[in-house]
């Protein structure tokens, strides 16, 4: 029996097979060497970074809620220069292609951060993420107003030669409009979806959990709502798609794929399980090969309605 | 490392207080007292998130089952609070949970020859068991402080004078021991030429770190955050650091960074 | 010690207790008569009736996802006139104010059903959904565009002298708009959040699970988005708020009164447990006893941001 | 009823089948063969939702410990499918359950000095023992057609035959009983005095259903569906009744309406 072929490109990304991890949830990589071999795995996403380094929001950032949890990290981050001089060096040496996340908190930081990413050969592709709701500044706006994103991305598109992947944000009345807009406005793929907003209250204390108040939701919580997204964009928009949001394991994985994604990405899975990413491709591959499905190719947006 | 354990036994050691013993891979004999371990509960997304706990004990014991030699475990202890716990606390011999250890910085021992002080508020004596039994094993003299609210929040102190380690006991309400906070009966023993390492509530720490430093007594803290990764990748865990300000931010990890802190490294404000 | 003091009212219904029964997760209410008591509760709503009797979406309907639920029930009902002649009867003898929930398959409708209502005095309120994310027509346009649900509310509020409440659509970009939109029009309550739009894949068979392929999302996953719209509308708007979305719990219930709700109402919770409504009272109750709260009404939006 | 009830036992009677005996209120006892009851494997939401389970047995028994007169149990008979059977099947004596329970319409048993012919293909066998029992208490002659697609599909026969009912085996490949499919079985016994009752997957019960309308013989089906209150309330478990068309619609709830439905009640195309 030959083995089923799981490889996908997006944008021109070459991945041995279609999972990636997701920002914000597999630091820079190196943090979970030792619990997976980063070389079984389609891509590898950075945590969103920003021109400068960025602190982040106060503490409490994380509660857990009913199958999911809450995030207001803030978008800590490094900043771009310390990600090159630091953190690209180790990666470079592994065969995986890294995808860098970015974001800005204005407009012209969006290009900024994409211009000094551009001559980096480490850097396989950028994702732009207008999408985080978590900072007041920034992502909020741009992600879910189909204008202000098109502008983001358009003057992205303008600093960049590289793969250019835009991250949507499900917390808008219709998401097909803003992959649209994205797509016109020069996006090479979307991915979808971040986080949802949500709050959590200690009632004995009578205050939010958050120091911020609100966070994003991820998690299994969140997969019906996922998956129903890319499913509408993938009838709607002819980019690549990469589907995000509860997937825990290759069921879930493969239930995106139908839905219409080329590849998908591992997010709070990676808190509960380290190796989760690698375990998803392994069950992935074992699926096809145990149902003698030639191609990972095959079953993308295959889905019978 | 992660693997899947056996619970060897689950004793409740005080009311609402837990002595879990697991099965562990040799590797972990190589742990450092202060680090920490996260365990999934349930195979299942409720609870959804892995629970820290420090490791309170680690070892070597002969199986009782014949063809088996040695075999490495650890133990934490720990008191039910929510749902993970009260969980956890239903395991029996023979149940499997999911591990990531070990996780974390552990206590630095410090220079041979120094009065080594345990300071433990509650469950915070956890981690200082494990530390207790290394110290002792150097050769270390080892003084406990172990503090709680009344005395069912005593834990263990046997096990520590069975090490040799000399134990001082207080309880806010005077129902074991002395009668007032663990830091009260700590500050009339401080002196020079010791090394405190503290385990408990963050107000207790943040005494005892103040106490340390006015004294000029070498300190170092574990510290608690909300955790998800435990691995350093979510920041989620960070706390303040010494020069932390709203301008120039310096937080640092509780899972990685951590959980033992110089009180120095900190913010205490 | 005196018993706190729980009762509440919202525009007008005096209720004995904050807690409701959600719309179409209690039936008629005589379903889970045996299994509390319906005079333990502070009002009950019932399933969203339409003009004429409504079949509803093929089956399957509802499918478990994690931590939560989807249902493609497709409004079916008995239609209002059988509703007033063969339900309302039994429900007029239980001491117990009956809220009516009720949407309309075109602009009009929404009307006639409210007028038909209007004299019923065994009915204290009306719950206008604008918000049903299930059905082709009706709910889905006027819920998410303030413009339509402006129209509903304000020909709804021509149609009727009860007490309207207008149930909100989570599916929104920015649900402080919809609920300016429905106070301006005319409501004296608001309602939220209705369900989640999401989706679920059989895989094996490669088909959606619902036969409808999208449905609603309720259950505790959704708790943490339910809570920040509650919160959010209650910053903004002066209407009192019934908060929904994933009450399991009494301490669930008291966090939605903290952020700013003045009633809630269980929905999914009644399916694990038909008792679910009369149990969170009590522990409402319990709790405020514990803590020596004189009233429920001093919880109200006493969140401390 | 809803109730926390005891579970006593939980076997596994074949590869993959278990019996599950729990405790039940008296009232229990006034049930009928066909209904069914809801149960929540875990205090937890995950899984969330109740899953169903024909009442396979329902009965009296004298507990081990003294001064406790009799008590009253039901029986589940399960196949472990999916996330919440294979929690159930982990549980054992002591631990506890919810139940609602009994739900549902149940078999009508029919004029007496009938013979009562039950078909079971697979799990659905479990609703036919409570029936079996009842029919035989009755004084009512009792066959049972049982089909599976192997020996181990083939359960609990042994009891069937215990209560004096004739028992006919098939299996899909032979490896008990007869080859072939029970409805092939069955059909060689179609007769006039027969009242058939029936429970197995939906294409098993239209054949059987066809088959009993085409020979005139009475026949009740006991069917499934995905179910979230089990109490009428959600509208979840709708099946089409006989007459129902897109334009004058006619849906049954499993839950409430059945699970046992005269054949003629509802559309087989
Ligand atoms: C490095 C580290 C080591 C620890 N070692 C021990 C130990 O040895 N023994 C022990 O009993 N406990 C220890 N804890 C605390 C323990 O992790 C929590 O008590 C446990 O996670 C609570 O889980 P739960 O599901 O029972 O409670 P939940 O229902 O989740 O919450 C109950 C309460 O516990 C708090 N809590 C929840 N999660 C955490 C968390 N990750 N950290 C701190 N507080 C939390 C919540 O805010 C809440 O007030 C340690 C925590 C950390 C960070
Ligand atoms: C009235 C009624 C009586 C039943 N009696 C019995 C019985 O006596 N013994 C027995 O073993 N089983 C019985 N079933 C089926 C049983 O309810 C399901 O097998 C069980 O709910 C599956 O739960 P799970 O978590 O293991 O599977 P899941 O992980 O939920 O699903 C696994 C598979 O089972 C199917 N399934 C899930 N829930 C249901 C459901 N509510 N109804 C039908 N199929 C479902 C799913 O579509 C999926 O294919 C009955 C069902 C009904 C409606
Ligand atoms: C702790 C945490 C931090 C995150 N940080 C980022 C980020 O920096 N940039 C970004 O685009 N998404 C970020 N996300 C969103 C995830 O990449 C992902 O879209 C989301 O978590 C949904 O997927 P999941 O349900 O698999 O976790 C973060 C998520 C979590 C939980
Ligand atoms: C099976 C089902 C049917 C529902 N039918 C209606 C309806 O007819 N009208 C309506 O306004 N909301 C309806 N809802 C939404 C609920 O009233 C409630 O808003 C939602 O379920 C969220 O609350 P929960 O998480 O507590 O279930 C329905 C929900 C469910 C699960
Ligand atoms: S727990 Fe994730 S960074 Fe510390
Ligand atoms: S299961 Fe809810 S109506 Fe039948």
């Amino acid at each position: 029996m030959t083995r089923p072929d799981m490889s996908v490109e997006i944008a021109g990304i070459k991945m041995r097979n279609p999972v990636m991890t997701a920002s914000g949830t597999f630091g820079y990589g190196a943090e979970f060497v030792g619990y997976l071999d980063l070389e079984s795995i389609g891509a590898m996403v950075s945590k969103g970074l920003s021109l400068k380094p960025k602190a982040g929001n106060p503490t409490p950032r994380i509660v857990e809620t009913p199958g999911g949890m809450l995030n207001a990290i803030g978008l800590q981050n490094v900043g771009v220069d310390a990600f090159i001089n630091q953190k690209l060096p180790y990666l470079k040496d592994v065969d995986t292609p890294v995808i860098v996340n970015l974001y800005g908190n204005t407009l012209e930081e969006y290009g900024e951060v994409a211009a000094r990413l551009d001559g980096q050969p480490g850097v396989a592709g950028i994702e732009v993420n207008i999408s985080c709701p978590n900072v007041m500044q920034g992502g909020i706006v741009f992600g879910t107003d189909p204008q202000a994103a098109q502008e983001v991305v358009r003057l992205v598109r303008n600093n960049t030669s590289k793969p250019m992947i835009v991250k949507l944000s499900p917390n808008v009345t219709d998401v097909v409009l803003m992959a649209k807009a994205c797509a016109d406005a020069g996006a090479d793929a979307l991915s979808l979806i971040n986080t949802l907003t949500g709050m959590a209250i200690d009632l004995d204390k009578r205050r939010p959990v958050l120091a911020n108040v609100t966070g994003g939701l991820s998690g299994p919580a969140i997969k019906p709502v996922a998956l129903r997204m890319v499913w509408q964009v993938a009838k709607a928009v002819k980019l690549p798609l990469i589907g995000i949001g509860g997937i825990m394991n290759a069921r879930d994985a493969l239930e995106f794929i139908l839905a219409g994604a080329t590849a998908i990405q591992v997010g709070t899975a990676s808190f509960l399980d380290p190796g989760a990413a690698q375990q998803i491709a392994r069950g992935m591959e074992a699926y096809l090969a145990e149902k003698g499905i030639p191609s990972i190719a095959s079953m993308i947006g295959a889905l019978e309605v | 490392m992660q693997f899947k354990s056996m619970v060897l036994s689950n004793v409740e050691v005080s009311p609402g207080y837990f002595r879990m013993r697991m099965t562990a891979p040799q590797e972990l004999l190589e742990s450092s007292p202060g680090q920490f371990l996260m365990l999934k509960v349930v195979d299942a997304i409720d609870p959804l998130l892995r629970r820290p706990f420090g490791l309170f004990d680690v070892g070597t014991f002969a199986p009782e089952y014949a063809g088996c030699g040695t075999q490495c475990y650890t133990e934490i202890l720990y008191k039910v609070v929510g749902k993970g716990t009260k969980m956890l606390s239903a395991l029996h011999h023979g149940d499997l949970v999911d591990l990531l250890t070990p996780l974390g910085k552990g206590f630095a021992a410090g220079p041979a020859g120094e009065e080594k002080v345990l300071v433990g508020g509650g469950i915070g004596l956890a981690p200082l068991y494990y530390l207790a039994k290394d110290l002792v094993m150097k050769g270390e003299k080892v003084r406990l402080f172990a503090g709680g609210r009344n005395r069912d929040d005593i834990l263990c102190i046997t096990e520590f004078e069975r090490l040799g380690v000399e134990t001082y006991v207080s309880t806010d309400d005077g129902t074991l021991g002395e009668r007032g906070l663990v830091t009260q009966v700590l500050e009339q023993h401080l002196g020079s030429g010791m090394r405190i390492f503290a385990c408990g509530p963050t107000p207790m720490l943040k005494a005892v770190a103040l106490m340390a430093q006015s004294h000029g007594v070498p300190c170092q803290v574990s510290m608690e955050a909300g955790m998800a990764c435990g691995v350093g990748a979510c920041l989620g865990c960070v706390l303040k650091g010494a020069n932390h300000t709203d301008e120039t931010p310096d937080y640092r990890c509780v899972c990685k960074d951590g959980p033992v802190f110089d009180s120095f490294e900190l913010q205490w404000s």
